[in-house]
């Protein structure tokens, strides 16, 4: 069967105004059912004629997963909220910083006026080899060709793997994580929460999914818990243009302070592993340390340990070390 | 009826092996349970006692010690460490494709580096201290020895047959088909492990050589170009299947039996080493396994050398 | 007294329909009944097609026909590109098209085609074809040469050399040499050797090339994305094979080619032949997707240089050595590189050796400131080396080495007609304020380096001999046909504008006529090499010089007396001194009742061939200005930039801010200061993205490009580029040509990108990195003193 | 000389010729030459809660367009194909240059990555409906770039006029790196920015200044 791009394959589509009927069709159609939420990484699978879903389920049309609110502690995120809510919203910017400055560095402003929270942390791995649409261990073969001698994996990941090699793409996972977010997820018949920490799986847990959502699950609303509401915030990415590209190293850091000295931190760094890592050993490091440039840098040195870099990758080492030691700095 | 293996498209759109269907593996497990449940129906049915049959000792235990070395601790050690890492490896293997998902990889090739160095050991020691080709070599008169006992057990009009040597037919037959089943899973396993992260390589995706010889040259009879790349991987994938599926079956019907009342005496042997002199008579041709005189007792320096002492030349050859 | 019109800004004419949507670009026609078409691309880097089975693709729904590769053109005996073939020498290379009623129902027939290919051995890194045993990318070889494929292989003790780090002595398909190197390395102060790798990129215009096409009372009608016009539509006749004069060829905008659509493509070949096969308009729409494969890219170097220099500064040789990564049908960029590097340094010993070597990559062309801009951006941080070591000042190293008006360079000395290179360095300079900004040079702020560069960058900006055309009609107003394509450099109005001044016309009495071939289209340059400007403003002179002669003798012979006793002002021909006069729509009417060559019924006999079937169509509409560019001249056209940059270099990302840009150009005299700006800012932006962000990358083993999407390939966005940019002009003109104007498209692409990686040179304290793009991963390796994990690989990243 | 006659010279001449029947009257094209497969299995879902219908009707600058448009169908080709709306542009057609950039509820978005049944409920702005609709005046934004001298080859001008659009509705205040941070998903091969920005920067001008 030759190969053709560029057209997307007929489905259906249905546009759902309740959770209720989203999860009852997604449920319905099973695996042959596509969540659509921004869409812009779905799109790609479907103009590449590689996912080709009987049925799309859109959830443009559901007000109840749109919208930030004030929880009892902290901020309840809707799914569906456009990441550029939340650049623009008062107290994610007063109080969370870190995920509206995370929610920026998103590709564009058009997508971001278009792409949701949810969408973005959901969205599928990036490695070239997989989105071309060949036979690797993701999509169910039996070779990772991105981890192949010669391979081209710039981009791919230093720790973390296990037989697949690619990436977390979202720029807001980190933050997430390092926010300690939780994530509700409804099932047709459960509900569940997950802490961001434990959304984001890897390869040798699921080698086909970034995420713990399975077919008919439905991420509904992310939870930012007040515990760490105006913390000390670090967020930096490192990328080869300053729009629409993907995070070579990003590093999402919140810390408790008093003075310049370290109460408690969550230091988490993305594009270094399929999911966003988040680095116990330095935040043990750290923690009850007053901040300066000797422990920025043993916390630098801490933060690669055990990683193990492909042909193309190596950079990445300094690269997070360098990003690491930036967050812990910004404290002295 | 499902597809027995499963194909993909390489890179450059060729269709290629990608492994065996998860069919083969629904199809053996099927096989070993309905081997379980038909043969303890079919034994039942012939009315064979569910119990160890007392030993009718014939002839004299004179000179016989208490108890007959079966397996020495090295040989136990072996098989138990064996059966272990065999275990793990089917565990690891197919519990996640059943849909229990953890992370089963690295465990699993460790679990491969474990049996590859026990059957390393195994065949040093076989052939160093014991008989290693009286265990591997099958004549004639085996054949013919397995082949009474089995019509003695489909009717027991047929006349008794005559006792085996140490290890009866149906052992060995098994043995042989766990040696061909864990070489054919070593080799590919091997071949498999290369393409991941290990401590010992960086992984390589491809075979080019393999998909060579498997692919043969273009119509240019160029080796520099691989005609069907990726070729060389399903065909390993698919042996490592079949080798793992086979597995299966092998070992449930290993451990049916180890399980069985009337056979326990056999594993026990495995446990402890010995068997009582009684069990000796009652199931074996000392002819063929001869234990010599009573010097086991004393237990010699080292049970290899025991072992090698207790399994004589064998009458047939 | 009418306006001056040369050297103000005026707002393109078209500007208005390209910012309300009414621009009409190829893919923007439709006609009734039109159908989509859509191309089977090959899987494989290099393979033969032993069979199609297109049975189960033609009974679908909405299919209506296949188009396969023994329909079209076939270039035999040699390596040529055809639309369609049977034996793809690229990942990506079209096979085979479909038509269908809808594009959705030509996408699924293509899926349902099975195909079988035999894979053929390839080669995507020349180095790898040069090797011992290497690969090929023909079966019959590496090289072509004298109507025959030859191979050409280094010995393993060449690669030795490179793997020292040395320039290898291997054969070259190409050299040649001036003075004598030998003699001159050992007379420099000092030696710089260092091996560079310059990678290769697509054009990536924002246009894809797609096209419509139909045929109608024999006459194929073509709706095509190209640069150049009137030499399109004899493009498109010779591929067809067909009459020119049945070719109606309607381009009136382009989005962008920078060199990958000169005169149209290759396949826009598949909706000419289809859409006769069967008989309805075809549109071939072409994605990103494709126009990555087909859509051309710049060829990449592999290269040894050996500069020598004396202690003043003085470049006295030159060692130049590139292999060129040409794609399966070749590229000149390397010929031209050792010219432009002859022709900045002035070196009086020069050796220059090159080897295009064919890979199975997509097909190179010319990319803006072919071979130039490479060179440029691969010698500038060796300049930065050689003055940082000698202690001087780069801006002196660089005046020291430009040429003066007396300059002979390149393998046949050749000579230019004006150089002002120093005066833009000395300009740019100033503006960008040198002197003060070498204090900053080196300066740390946290993790942060500030670097500063030059980029001097010269190329080609001129022709000469083409035809002017143009009508003044009843109406009044001066008609000016341009043959040119609207490709985006404003060049089809700007060189309009001598004539208007010629005939003392207002800009609102001219009107353009372009973008369709049947209004009448005079023989013109294609639209590359930076020639338009110079070459058309040239035969706009001539043709209004011929219409102004015109004009007085129609009022003479009309009103009495000798045309030298009138004379013209915003469209009115007036006796010297007060008295009778005419209005144009007045001379236009008399000369078509004058007729003979005042209403271009008589035509000069100089004129080009092409010129005359147009200048008949337009034929007793008017008075006719019609004539050849025969004010010749000597020498080569060319133009130069000297860009300057300052950079922030970040240690702990090996990101790079570019903070400040300036760009001074000699192109002569300047018609349009505005879009001379666009040109000059616009051309060093892509320069920026050249040695910054731009790459390709394919992956070895099966020999398939990854950055085939804008996000992978990386174009510079707006954010990639200083917030403010100046541009200038040193504005002297060109003695040879009569408006004195010259071209600046391809200059400005060096300039930009050896501005800055001379900068970023200068932030690293003088470490070459000695390849682009300068993506943070290959700056940080660097810094962390870390081996980077290639050597001289082409196609990385 | 206004472009209207230079544009206009092509298409008055072009309606003298027969065959141009076929070319300019693209409205009639827009539905014989339709653009997707006919049917889909989307019919015989209607029954079925949230099931989109394929006959919708959208507001795009201001107008009522009843349209048939499948469920696969993005935003750029229904503009493009069914409507004749092609000053919107098709760069990449995967939101990575933002040549296709139109307004959804004043939104800057990309036209090729969103279904046309999302945006049925809201009102769409292309290129084409940034004039007044009764004097034919440009639009402010318009209005800057043509006394900036805006753009080469302009295929990403429709594109980057809309982001310009959203940026001064929303902050006409902007200074040059905010202006620059708008329009950051819009790509330019010919590398204007220089001049983009000066156009964003006199469109804001000309915003504060009405």
């Amino acid at each position: 069967m030759a190969i053709i791009r560029d057209m997307i394959p007929a489905f259906e589509l249905f546009q759902p105004t309740t959770v209720e009927d989203a999860l009852a069709l997604m449920a319905e159609h099973g695996e042959g059912g596509w969540v659509l939420a921004g869409g812009l990484d779905s799109y790609d699978w479907f103009k590449d004629r590689i996912k080709r879903p009987e049925a799309v389920i859109d959830l443009g049309g559901i007000d109840e997963l749109k919208g930030i609110s004030d929880g009892q502690d902290g901020l309840e995120i809707g799914a569906m909220t456009t990441l550029t809510e939340i650049v623009r919203h008062e107290r994610v910017r007063s109080e969370y910083i870190l995920l509206a400055d995370a929610a920026e560095h998103v590709a564009t402003p058009q997508i971001r006026n278009q792409g949701t929270l949810g969408g973005n942390i959901s969205q599928d791995t990036r490695c070239w080899y997989y989105r071309s649409g060949w036979a690797c261990y993701r999509a169910g073969g039996n070779t990772c060709y991105a981890a192949a001698p010669q391979a081209m994996n710039r981009e791919h990941a230093i720790m973390g793997t296990s037989r697949c090699v690619a990436v977390s793409p979202s720029d807001t996972a980190p933050a997430l994580v390092a926010l300690d977010a939780k994530m509700i997820v409804r099932g047709r018949r459960s509900s569940n929460v997950y802490d961001a920490e434990d959304f984001f799986i890897g390869p040798a847990t699921d080698i086909t999914r970034m995420t713990v959502l399975e077919p008919g699950d439905l991420l509904t609303q992310i939870d930012i818990p007040g515990e760490w509401a105006n913390a000390h915030f670090y967020y930096e990415k490192v990328r080869d243009r300053g729009s629409w590209d993907f995070q070579l190293v990003s590093v999402a850091a919140a810390f408790k302070t008093s003075g310049n000295t370290i109460d408690e931190a969550r230091i988490v760094v993305n594009g270094v592993a399929p999911f966003p890592v988040r680095l116990d050993a330095v935040e043990r490091l750290v923690t009850g340390v007053t901040a300066d440039e000797a422990l920025a840098t043993e916390a630098g040195e801490i933060a690669i340990q055990g990683s193990r870099p492909l042909k193309y990758n190596e950079y990445k080492e300094p690269m997070t070390s360098n990003l690491v030691r930036r967050a812990v700095r910004s404290v002295a | 009826m499902g597809r027995w293996l499963d194909f993909e498209s390489n890179p450059w759109g060729q269709e290629v092996l990608q492994g065996v269907s998860l069919d083969l593996m629904y199809l053996a497990i099927g096989l070993a349970v309905l081997f379980v449940v038909g043969h303890l129906v079919w034994y039942r049915s012939r009315g064979f006692s569910e119990h160890e049959e007392a030993a009718d000792v014939q002839g004299s235990v004179a000179g016989l010690p208490e108890r007959i070395v079966r397996h020495t601790l090295p040989s136990r050690i072996f098989h138990w460490t064996m059966a272990a890492s065999m275990l793990v490896l089917l565990i690891t293997a197919f519990v996640p494709l059943l849909g229990l998902e953890f992370a089963w990889v690295t465990i699993h090739w460790i679990a491969g580096a474990v049996l590859i160095l026990t059957i390393i050991y195994h065949v040093i020691h076989s052939i160093v201290w014991q008989d290693f080709w009286s265990m591997m070599s099958m004549g004639a008169k085996d054949f013919r020895e397995g082949m009474s006992h089995f019509r003695h057990l489909l009717s027991s009009k047929s006349p008794e047959p005559e006792k085996p040597g140490k290890y009866p037919f149906d052992h060995r037959m098994y043995h042989q088909g766990i040696v061909v089943a864990s070489l054919a899973a070593i080799v590919t396993g091997v071949l498999m492990t290369l393409r991941i992260k290990t401590p010992f390589w960086e992984p390589n995706a491809h075979y080019p050589l393999v998909d060579q010889a498997v692919s043969g040259l273009n119509e240019l009879g160029d080796p520099a170009i691989t005609v069907l790349p990726g070729a060389a991987t399903g065909l390993v994938f698919v042996i490592h299947g079949i080798a793992g599926v086979s597995l299966i079956l092998m070992v449930v019907a290993h451990i049916y039996f180890a399980i069985r009342p009337d056979k326990r005496w056999f594993t026990w042997a495995m446990v402890r080493g010995w068997i009582d002199r009684e069990h000796y008579l009652a199931h074996f041709d000392p002819g063929k396994w001869s234990v010599g005189d009573g010097t086991i007792q004393e237990s010699p320096p080292g049970g290899a050398i025991a072992d090698s002492a207790v399994s004589a030349p064998r009458v047939d050859d | 007294m009418a306006e001056k019109i040369i050297g103000t800004d005026i707002a393109p004419q078209d500007l208005v329909a390209k910012i309300t949507g009414r621009a009409r670009y190829a893919e923007d026609f439709r006609a009734d009944g039109m159908v989509f078409s859509k191309l089977l691309l090959s899987p494989m880097p290099h393979a033969r097609v032993r069979g199609v089975d297109a049975t189960r693709a033609l009974a679908m729904p909405g299919v209506i026909d296949i188009l396969r590769a023994e329909e079209v053109r076939q270039i035999e005996g040699r390596p040529g590109e055809a639309s369609l073939t049977d034996e793809p020498m690229y990942e990506g290379q079209p096979i085979l098209a479909i038509a269908a009623e809808t594009e959705e129902q030509a996408a699924a027939a293509i899926e349902a085609i099975e195909i079988d290919f035999e894979p053929l051995p390839f080669v995507l890194d020349p180095l790898d074809s040069l090797r011992p045993n290497g690969p090929n990318a023909y079966t019959g070889g590496n090289l072509f040469a004298g109507g025959e494929f030859s191979e050409l292989k280094w010995t393993d003790a060449d690669f030795e050399e490179i793997e020292a780090g040395r320039m290898p002595n291997g054969e070259a398909s190409v050299e040649w040499t001036k003075g004598d190197i030998d003699a001159a390395f050992s007379e420099s102060d000092l030696v710089l050797e260092e091996s560079i790798v310059h990678q290769s990129l697509t054009h990536h215009p924002m246009e894809p090339r797609s096209s419509m096409m139909y045929w109608e009372n024999g006459k194929l009608h073509a709706f095509v994305s190209t640069q150049s016009a009137q030499r399109t539509k004899y493009a498109i006749a010779g591929t067809l094979n067909i009459d020119p004069e049945d070719v109606i060829l309607v381009a009136e905008y382009c989005g962008g080619g920078f060199g990958s659509k000169i005169s149209g493509n290759t396949h826009m070949e598949v909706p000419a032949v289809f859409s006769r096969k069967i008989g309805r308009p075809v549109m071939l729409r072409i994605t990103r997707y494709e126009e990555n494969y087909i859509g051309r890219a710049r060829p990449g170097f592999q290269s040894w240089l050996k500069m020598g220099f004396l202690a003043d500064g003085t470049c006295n040789a030159i060692d130049l050595y590139i292999v060129q990564e040409s794609g399966p049908y070749g590229a000149g960029d390397f010929n031209t590189a050792g010219m432009i590097a002859d022709l900045v340094y002035t070196p009086q010993n020069m050796r220059f050796r090159g080897i295009p070597m064919y890979t199975n990559t997509p097909p190179k062309a010319a990319q803006r400131g072919p071979g130039g801009a490479q060179i440029v951006i691969m010698m500038e941080p060796i300049l930065e080396k050689a003055a940082r070591e000698l202690g001087l000042d780069r801006l002196e190293v660089h005046l020291k080495n430009a040429p003066d008006a007396d300059v002979e360079f390149g393998p046949r000395n050749s000579t230019l007609t004006s150089v002002h290179a120093k005066e833009a360095l000395e300009k740019g300079a100033e503006i960008f304020d040198w002197a003060g900004k070498q204090e900053l040079s080196g300066r740390r702020e946290g993790s942060k380096v500030t670097g500063i560069g030059i980029g001097l960058s010269p190329y080609t900006a001129g022709s000469r001999g083409y035809d002017g055309l143009m009508v003044i009609r009843p109406d009044g107003k001066l008609y000016i046909h341009q043959g040119l394509g609207n490709l985006g450099t404003h060049s089809i109005m700007d060189t309009a504008r001598p004539a208007a001044e010629i005939l003392n016309l207002n800009w609102d009495q001219v009107e353009l006529v372009w973008g369709d071939s049947s209004r009448g289209m005079p023989r013109s340059s294609v639209q590359a090499g930076s020639q338009t400007t110079h070459a058309h403003s040239r035969a706009n002179h001539a043709a209004g010089m011929d219409a102004r002669a015109k004009v007085l003798e129609v009022a003479a012979r009309t009103l009495g007396g000798s045309p030298s006793d009138y004379d013209m002002d915003s469209g009115r021909v007036f006796r010297r001194g007060g008295g009778a006069s005419m209005t144009f729509a007045q001379v236009a009417e008399r000369a078509i009742e004058l007729g003979g060559k005042y209403d271009g019924h008589e035509l000069p006999d100089n004129i080009h061939a092409t010129t005359v079937p147009a200048a008949n169509i337009l034929a007793g509409q008017g008075l006719m200005g019609v004539a050849r560019d025969n004010y010749g001249g000597s020498g080569g056209v060319y133009s130069w930039v000297a860009g300057f940059a300052l950079v922030e270099l970040d240690e702990e990302t090996g990101m790079v801010d570019i903070k400040e840009y300036v760009a001074v150009t000699d192109c002569g005299t300047v018609l349009h200061p505005r879009s001379l700006a666009a040109q000059v800012l616009g051309g060093s932006v892509q320069g920026m993205g050249q040695a910054m962000t731009q790459r390709w990358v394919f992956d070895p083993k099966w020999g398939v490009p990854f950055a085939n999407r804008l996000y992978t390939a990386r174009p510079p966005g707006i954010l990639d580029v200083p917030l403010n940019m100046k541009a200038d002009a040193v504005g002297i003109p060109d003695p040879q040509t009569p408006v004195g104007a010259k071209g600046i498209g391809e200059p400005p692409v060096g300039a930009g990108g050896g501005a800055l990686t001379s900068a970023v040179a200068d932030a690293m304290g003088g470490r070459c990195l000695c390849r682009t793009p300068l993506t943070p991963d290959i700056i940080l390796m660097e810094l962390e003193g870390l081996s980077q994990p290639f050597h001289l690989e082409q196609h990385i990243g | 000389m206004g472009e209207a006659e230079s544009v206009g010279l092509l298409e008055t001449k072009y309606s003298r010729r027969k065959f141009i029947k076929g070319v300019i009257a693209v409205g009639a094209t827009a539905s014989s030459a339709s653009y997707f497969i006919g049917g889909s299995g989307l019919l015989g879902a209607q029954a079925v809660p949230g099931a989109a219908e394929r006959l919708i009707t959208l507001t795009i600058n201001g107008q009522q367009r009843r349209v048939d448009v499948l469920p696969n169908e993005t935003l750029a080709m229904t503009l493009r194909y069914r409507l004749n709306l092609t000053g919107t542009k098709l760069g990449c057609d995967r939101a990575e240059c933002g040549a296709c950039t139109v307004l959804i509820d004043g939104v800057n978005q990309y036209g090729c990555s969103m279904l046309t049944h999302q945006v049925r409920g809201s009102s769409i702005t292309t290129i084409e409906g940034l004039e007044n609709p009764d004097t034919g005046e440009l639009s402010l934004v318009q209005q800057a770039v043509i006394e900036e001298g805006g753009f080469q080859c302009a295929f990403c001008a429709p594109g980057f006029v809309m982001s310009m659009t959203a940026m001064v509705n929303e902050n006409p205040n902007p200074t040059r790196a905010e202006a620059a941070h708008a329009l950051s998903g819009n790509l330019c091969r010919c590398g204007d920015y220089d001049k983009i920005l000066n156009c964003a920067m006199r469109a804001a001008e000309l915003a504060r200044s009405v």
